[in-house]
């Protein structure tokens, strides 16, 4: 077999296999999922070392036809990204061995193997077709996902949410691999690549149509709406797995083939896409800021984060483009890893809400120092891998000679850290409350990703050069960019002591915060929360005013009954008439068999006494 | 009226009895019966080997079969109540079909008639069984062997008690 | 007949009058006989058809056409998997007398072989008959009075076939001369006039249809298969109509397309049956209760499929309905076959008993699910592309008013297999299912691995699509 | 006077009718076998018919013994199973064939 298969029908054939075992056995489907995704991980090694050293491995099938084929390509960029994936998918999947609230094992490890496997898929997918496909299928795996994490209706209303938002948007992907298809001539991407589009007609609308679908994937506005409710009404696992790291690798992935490979793109799309990442990133953390639930607080920065690689992806010089993707794996690691802690603290005191927590640091130290670094890393400190992607990005936001958005990214990272630094502090530091005195440190299995996934934040930030010169740099060869810069190393220019200076701001503005809040840490941002202007702002997002699917969901009704009187006549004529008719001829045929023998018989012989006198008759004897 | 037609119109008639006979040993004679007149017709037709088959096996043994199979469920006859104006209305519903037979049936088979082709090669019966028809003989043997493994499992206590 | 092929006839048939007098004392040896008997045929078998050298080669080196080897198979594998399973269904049950059933197994299999080997119609009624009569004994091998029932009403109702194959031969006899295909293909093509020939073969085509319960001659399918011995009724279900009635119908189709114009009618009327079929089993599978009694509407409705592509007769129709016999072989083995574990396990398939049954059998409850959405041709289960070809084949040579329809019933069917699923396997549970329990591996593993089958078939499309085109296709349409 | 190849045919159409109405009125199973012999026996005569006219006599004979030997074995198992339904039913009504049904 190819091995390029083995990423994607490995986990599939595992999750069938966990849905019948029982549920009554312990461990057996945990060590079941954790032995296929790592088996997975090791082969997506030799797939990358293909693709890096000699040539990249390929299956393809013939499939519907029409140009339509079922080819998977491991070239250098998708490889990174199946790296990942499996990363990740084994690293989540030793996190939730000891994990109790992630619903039924079952259907979780299910989950979690298809969406393993269906993200690979697309990750390594060549066809546009079959990268859809592959797509689609991670809207159920992730509707499941959210719906079977938690028995409660909340869960179920999220996961509808979740699914209505992607799935829209997922149509509109679906246009837009119609019509670039149609207008390329092929549904194979390297085809496309040949020779690329450019925007203009309806190349324009395809463009916009995908790019709708790859942003959306990766979270960002205004499409980010449903990860901070999951982050409240599913568990740590999932968002770990699924918005925190998956999320971001396929829809940057695809926002990265689509705006450099397929399509050669202009200076508005250029700064279209930079003002959507520069809006991602500062609206989502100026929420994040204000939040007061851990969970909550990381999904609102996992949507800001998306905003910095859009924002690296779009300025679309080399250096940027780099910074993005480099942004894109440093953003899933830490991230993952946060949201571990959180997970891991909700598992040991049973509570996420900032206000009830406070001075864990003794009672959990090891989860303390995952969470400072990689609160360490998001926040863009030297020389955690955070930094170094943050001022790749920068430096290409400022190459492109547009002013604002560096300094519109810089904000965000003030923002940022003094989050990280209001969340730290109230959960690891300060008095511990009285309610959590006995706490103790989580499991092994627990801590176990956590601290893998911090070395490498470590690593990743001191030999930020391997990274960047065995995953980055063929990527931007894949892509066919090439670049003066070097992208490795450290730098003492303008861009470090403005990470100085952010560092500084951060500081102060928590101190003034503490201060202001009277020295509750969970209140160190209610100087910004409850200021003049903003105070209004904030209300009305936090009445979800500025949710699209909120908002359409309360025009619903109206419209509905508008609607309804349509509607039931339509579904008279394909629902109620249909099975009223199918009734009534299954009700005629239930009546007809008898089971008495001389009505068989007389039928039998009225059937063969026709066909004998048609085909007699008609038969041309004569 | 030649001779054929003759036997031919004696196994129709056998036939009709059999089917119409309240008794239903006497149905079982009239098969018998049927049988005779086939087996005559054959030799009629110089098929000689056919007929002395059709004598010995259909007239004899299945005879044999039903009249067992007639003589086990003898007292059963009786209450089955068998609506016989049905098989009263027989010679009248087979004058019909005779009638009408003879205007749609008889001009059809006329002309399939002259859709015959000759198969030129007279052999003799033993070649035919035994060089063209060798596969039937291994059918025979399977429909035998089956035949043996129904009876066997149909009823394995009396052959126990035998 | 191809003499080379007479092996997989003559052994089983062996075996059959060996059993009786090896298992006289020891009565297990019965089993074990049967089952070493197939399993050796099923490797030679499948050793020929999936040798990689064959392969490499395009099958130029094996002069015997695909079908047959491919039936071969599938009557080995289907015949297989039911003597594995009874072998440990019957237990100690001694209502079913060991040595006959496994002797009658036996000779259908050797009769099923005769029949899809020979070049021969009257050889081909021999066999028939053969099959039909371990057919009768086996429904009614436990002695019930609902198996005896089934067996009358299929042996009544199906008599008149053989007299209609045996006028057709007569007619034959009289208009060709002779009965084997490839003399009758000879004449077709000397071009003359042949509007008899097509009688003949119109009136054994009849006895065939009767004989693998097409619509309207389908009253005894439901009874046969509810009445019999449970895992008779899988084996009747899986393969033995099939090759009794179906196999022959294809054989045929495949000659009529080759009188082009002149077989138009009877090509229409096999099509109209097909439909009705399809029609009425899906509609009176519907409402049923009793799981094995819905599973053989389900049946006729799935031979209707292949008889619509039989009558279509385009090479692609052909190819999907040989396709579909081999799907529907496999899933319909695997539905009876845990019809047959739930009557074990929980003591009853009558549905208003049975709920949630996924707890208590999940393996018996899984390959179920997975059966059932290969029947209603869910992607990328087996079945979903076999009726995929037939639909388009309909689609294609112009009936597109069937292949509109044919869609529409594959939504029927669906909706039963989803009421049956809800009833039996999810939902809360039932008495019955309270007290059940799973069976044991050993009769969990035919089904597990014709599930395999059926997932491997799909997924493997394209391999399985181009593998039929160069061992089937390619050799007999012409 | 019609010809002989005919007027076997049309005898061979009134046996296979008397057959076939017997099957279909009859309410004792027994009877039923015997119209179905009846039926079997038009068979055989059409066969040898044919053989006559195409003047391959040979083979209508082959055929024609081995369609007696199925013949045998066919009746004897449908008597079996009629022996064997009457044991267990205690009846030969076929009438009382309804309990599967639906």
């Amino acid at each position: 077999m190819n091995p390029i298969l083995i990423p994607v029908i490995l986990p599939i054939a595992a999750a069938l296999l966990v849905l019948l075992i029982s549920e009554k056995t312990r461990y057996l489907k945990e060590l079941l999922a954790i032995a296929v995704s790592g088996v997975a991980l090791i082969s997506a090694f030799p797939v990358i070392s293909q693709a890096l050293f000699g040539t990249c491995m390929e299956f393809s099938a013939r499939w519907a036809g029409y140009g339509i084929d079922f080819t998977l390509k491991a070239d250098k960029l998708s490889s990174f990204i199946l790296l990942g994936v499996t990363f990740f998918a084994f690293v989540v999947s030793i996190y939730s061995f000891s994990f109790e609230k992630k619903g039924s094992a079952k259907w979780f490890y299910f989950n979690l193997l298809l969406t393993q496997a269906f993200s690979a898929g697309a990750a390594l997918a060549d066809n546009l077709v079959a990268m859809l496909f592959f797509w689609e299928g991670l809207l159920i795996f992730l509707y499941a996902f959210i719906a079977l994490s938690k028995p409660d209706q909340s869960a179920k209303r999220t996961a509808m949410k979740a699914f209505l938002i992607n799935a829209v948007t997922d149509l509109a992907m679906l246009a837009g691999i119609c019509i670039t298809g149609y207008i390329a001539g092929t549904f194979s991407m390297t085809g496309i690549a040949a020779n690329k589009l450019t925007l203009n007609g309806w190349a324009a609308l395809g463009y916009v149509l995908m790019l709708i679908g790859a942003v959306s994937k990766a979270g960002a506005l205004p499409f980010h709406t449903w990860i901070p409710d999951a982050a409240v009404d599913s568990n740590a696992p999932f968002m770990s797995f699924i918005p925190a790291a998956l999320d971001k690798l396929l829809g940057i992935y695809f926002l990265t083939r689509i705006s450099v490979y397929l399509f050669s793109l202009n200076g508005v799309a250029q700064l279209g896409l930079m003002t959507l990442g520069a809006l991602t990133l500062l609206i989502a953390v100026m929420m994040a800021f204000v939040q007061t639930d851990y969970k909550r607080l990381l999904a609102y920065h996992s949507v800001s984060q998306a905003g910095y690689m859009i924002l690296g992806i779009g300025t679309l010089n080399p250096i940027g483009i780099a910074g993005g993707l480099f942004h894109m794996v440093n953003n899933a690691v830490y991230k993952s890893c946060l949201f571990m802690t959180a997970g891991s603290v909700e598992r040991q005191t049973g509570s996420n809400d900032l206000s009830k927590l406070g001075g864990l640091f003794g009672a959990m130290p090891l989860t303390a120092i995952c969470y400072i670094i990689a609160a360490a890393a998001i926040s863009g400190i030297a020389p955690l891998n955070g930094f170094f992607s943050k001022e790749m990005i920068y430096t290409g936001a400022l190459n492109t000679g547009y002013k604002w958005f560096f300094i519109a990214a810089e904000v965000g990272s003030v923002l940022t850290l003094a989050s990280f630094l209001k969340l730290g502090h109230s959960v690891f530091f300060g008095k511990r409350p009285e309610a959590l005195k006995d706490t103790r440190e989580a499991p092994f299995s627990t801590l176990l990703p956590m601290i893998i996934l911090a070395g490498v934040c470590v690593a990743f930030g001191f030999g930020a050069k391997l990274p960047i010169d065995y995953l980055i740099e063929p990527s931007l060869q894949n892509l066919g960019l090439s670049h003066e810069e070097v992208l490795a190393g450290f730098h003492f220019n303008k861009l470090f002591w403005a990470s100085i200076v952010v560092i500084l701001v951060a500081l102060i503005n928590h101190m003034f915060g503490l201060a202001a809040g009277k020295g509750a840490p969970s209140k160190a941002s209610d100087h910004i929360h409850y200021a003049p202007a903003l105070k209004e702002i904030y209300s009305m997002a936090e009445a979800r005013v500025f949710d699209p699917y909120e908002q359409l969901m309360k025009r619903v009704p109206s419209a509905a009954g508008l609607l309804y009187k349509v509607d039931r006549f339509l579904d008279y004529l394909t629902d109620d008439l249909p099975s009223f008719a199918v009734n009534a001829f299954s009700k005629t045929s239930q009546r007809f068999h008898t089971g008495s023998y001389p009505l068989y018989m007389a039928l039998t012989i009225a059937g063969f006494v026709v066909f004998i006198l048609l085909t007699a008759t008609y038969g041309g004897i004569k | 009226m030649t001779y054929h037609t003759l036997l031919l119109i004696l196994v129709a008639a056998a036939a009709v009895a059999a089917v119409m006979a309240r008794n239903l040993l006497l149905s079982a004679i009239m098969l018998a019966l049927v049988s005779v007149g086939a087996s005559l017709v054959l030799f009629d037709f110089q098929a000689p080997w056919a007929a002395v088959f059709e004598l010995s096996v259909c007239a004899g043994l299945i005879t044999v079969l039903f009249v067992s199979a007639v003589s086990l469920i003898r007292h059963e006859e009786s209450k089955v109540a068998e609506n016989r104006a049905r098989f009263y209305a027989m010679p009248l519903v087979m004058g019909i079909v005779a009638i009408a037979a003879w205007f749609y049936a008889v001009p059809y088979f006329e002309s399939l008639e002259d859709w015959a082709r000759l198969g030129g090669r007279a052999n003799t019966l033993g070649t035919v069984i035994w060089d063209i028809r060798r596969f039937d003989l291994l059918g025979q043997v399977s429909i035998l062997a089956a035949g043996v493994f129904v009876v066997n499992s149909m009823f394995p206590r009396r052959k126990k008690q035998k | 007949m191809t003499t080379s092929l007479l092996a997989y006839l003559l052994i089983p048939l062996f075996t059959a009058i060996l059993i009786p007098f090896a298992a006289k004392t020891r009565r297990k040896l019965a089993d074990v006989l049967a089952n070493v008997t197939l399993l050796a045929g099923l490797l030679n078998i499948s050793f020929i058809l999936f040798n990689p050298a064959n392969i490499a080669l395009s099958f130029s080196n094996i002069t015997e056409d695909g079908f047959a080897l491919l039936m071969i198979f599938i009557i080995y594998l289907v015949a297989l998997c039911v003597t594995f399973f009874s072998s440990y269904f019957i237990g100690d049950d001694s209502k079913v007398n060991r040595v006959p059933y496994y002797s009658l197994i036996m000779t259908s299999v050797s009769a099923m072989c005769g029949i899809v080997t020979t070049g021969d119609f009257f050889t081909l009624y021999i066999f028939v008959e053969v099959l039909a009569v371990t057919s009768f004994a086996l429904i009614a091998s436990d002695e019930s009075g609902k198996g005896l029932e089934g067996a009358i009403k299929y042996f009544l109702l199906t008599f008149p076939a053989s007299l209609f194959i045996l006028f057709g031969i007569a007619f034959l006899m009289l208009t060709a001369g002779t009965f084997s295909f490839e003399s009758i293909k000879i004449i077709i093509a000397s071009g003359i006039p042949a509007g008899a020939v097509v009688f003949s073969l119109s009136l054994i085509l009849l006895g065939f249809l009767i004989k693998s319960g097409v619509a309207p001659f389908h009253a005894w399918t439901p009874d046969a298969y509810e009445g019999a011995y449970a895992p008779v009724s899988a084996y009747l279900a899986g393969i033995v109509t099939k090759i009794s009635g179906v196999y022959a119908v294809i054989k045929i189709s495949i000659m009529l397309r080759l009188f082009e114009i002149k077989a138009y009618h009877t090509a229409e009327i096999l099509m109209f049956l097909g439909m009705l079929s399809i029609a009425i089993g899906a509609l009176a599978a519907l409402r049923q209760k009793e799981l094995k009694r819905m599973l053989a509407f389900s049946s006729i409705s799935q031979i209707g499929y292949i008889i619509l592509a039989a009558g279509m007769g385009t090479p692609l129709a052909i190819l999907g309905a040989i396709f579909h016999l081999v799907n529907h072989a496999t899933f319909k083995t695997v539905l009876f076959l845990n019809s047959a574990s739930l009557e074990k396990g929980a003591g009853t398939s009558d549905m208003r008993k049975l709920g949630g049954m996924e707890h208590a059998m999940p393996w018996t409850s899984w390959t179920s699910i997975v059966a059932l959405l290969a029947t209603a041709g869910v992607p990328p289960l087996s079945g979903f592309w076999s009726k995929l070809i037939i639909i388009i084949a309909l689609w294609d040579g112009g009936a597109k008013t069937y292949a509109v329809l044919a869609l529409l019933f594959s939504v029927v069917t669906l909706a039963y297999f989803m009421v049956m699923q809800k009833k039996i396997f999810f939902g809360n549970p039932t008495e019955a299912s309270r007290n059940a329990r799973e069976v044991r591996p050993a009769m969990l593993a035919p089904v597990v691995v014709m599930c395999l089958l059926i997932a491997a078939l799909g997924v493997f499309f394209p391999y399985i699509y181009s593998y039929l085109v160069e061992t089937i296709a390619a050799r007999i349409i012409l | 006077m019609i010809n002989s190849f005919s007027m076997d045919w049309y005898f061979i159409t009134l046996i296979f009718f008397a057959g076939m109405y017997c099957m279909l009125v009859s309410r004792n199973l027994l009877r039923q076998f015997i119209g179905l012999e009846i039926m079997s026996k038009s068979c055989l005569l059409g066969v040898i018919s044919v053989g006559a006219k195409t003047g391959n006599l040979a083979l209508a004979q082959a055929l024609i013994i081995t369609m007696i030997v199925i013949e045998v074995v066919v009746v004897a198992a449908g008597l079996s199973l009629l022996v064997k339904n009457y044991r267990i039913t205690n009846s030969v009504d076929i009438w009382s064939l309804n309990n599967l049904r639906g």
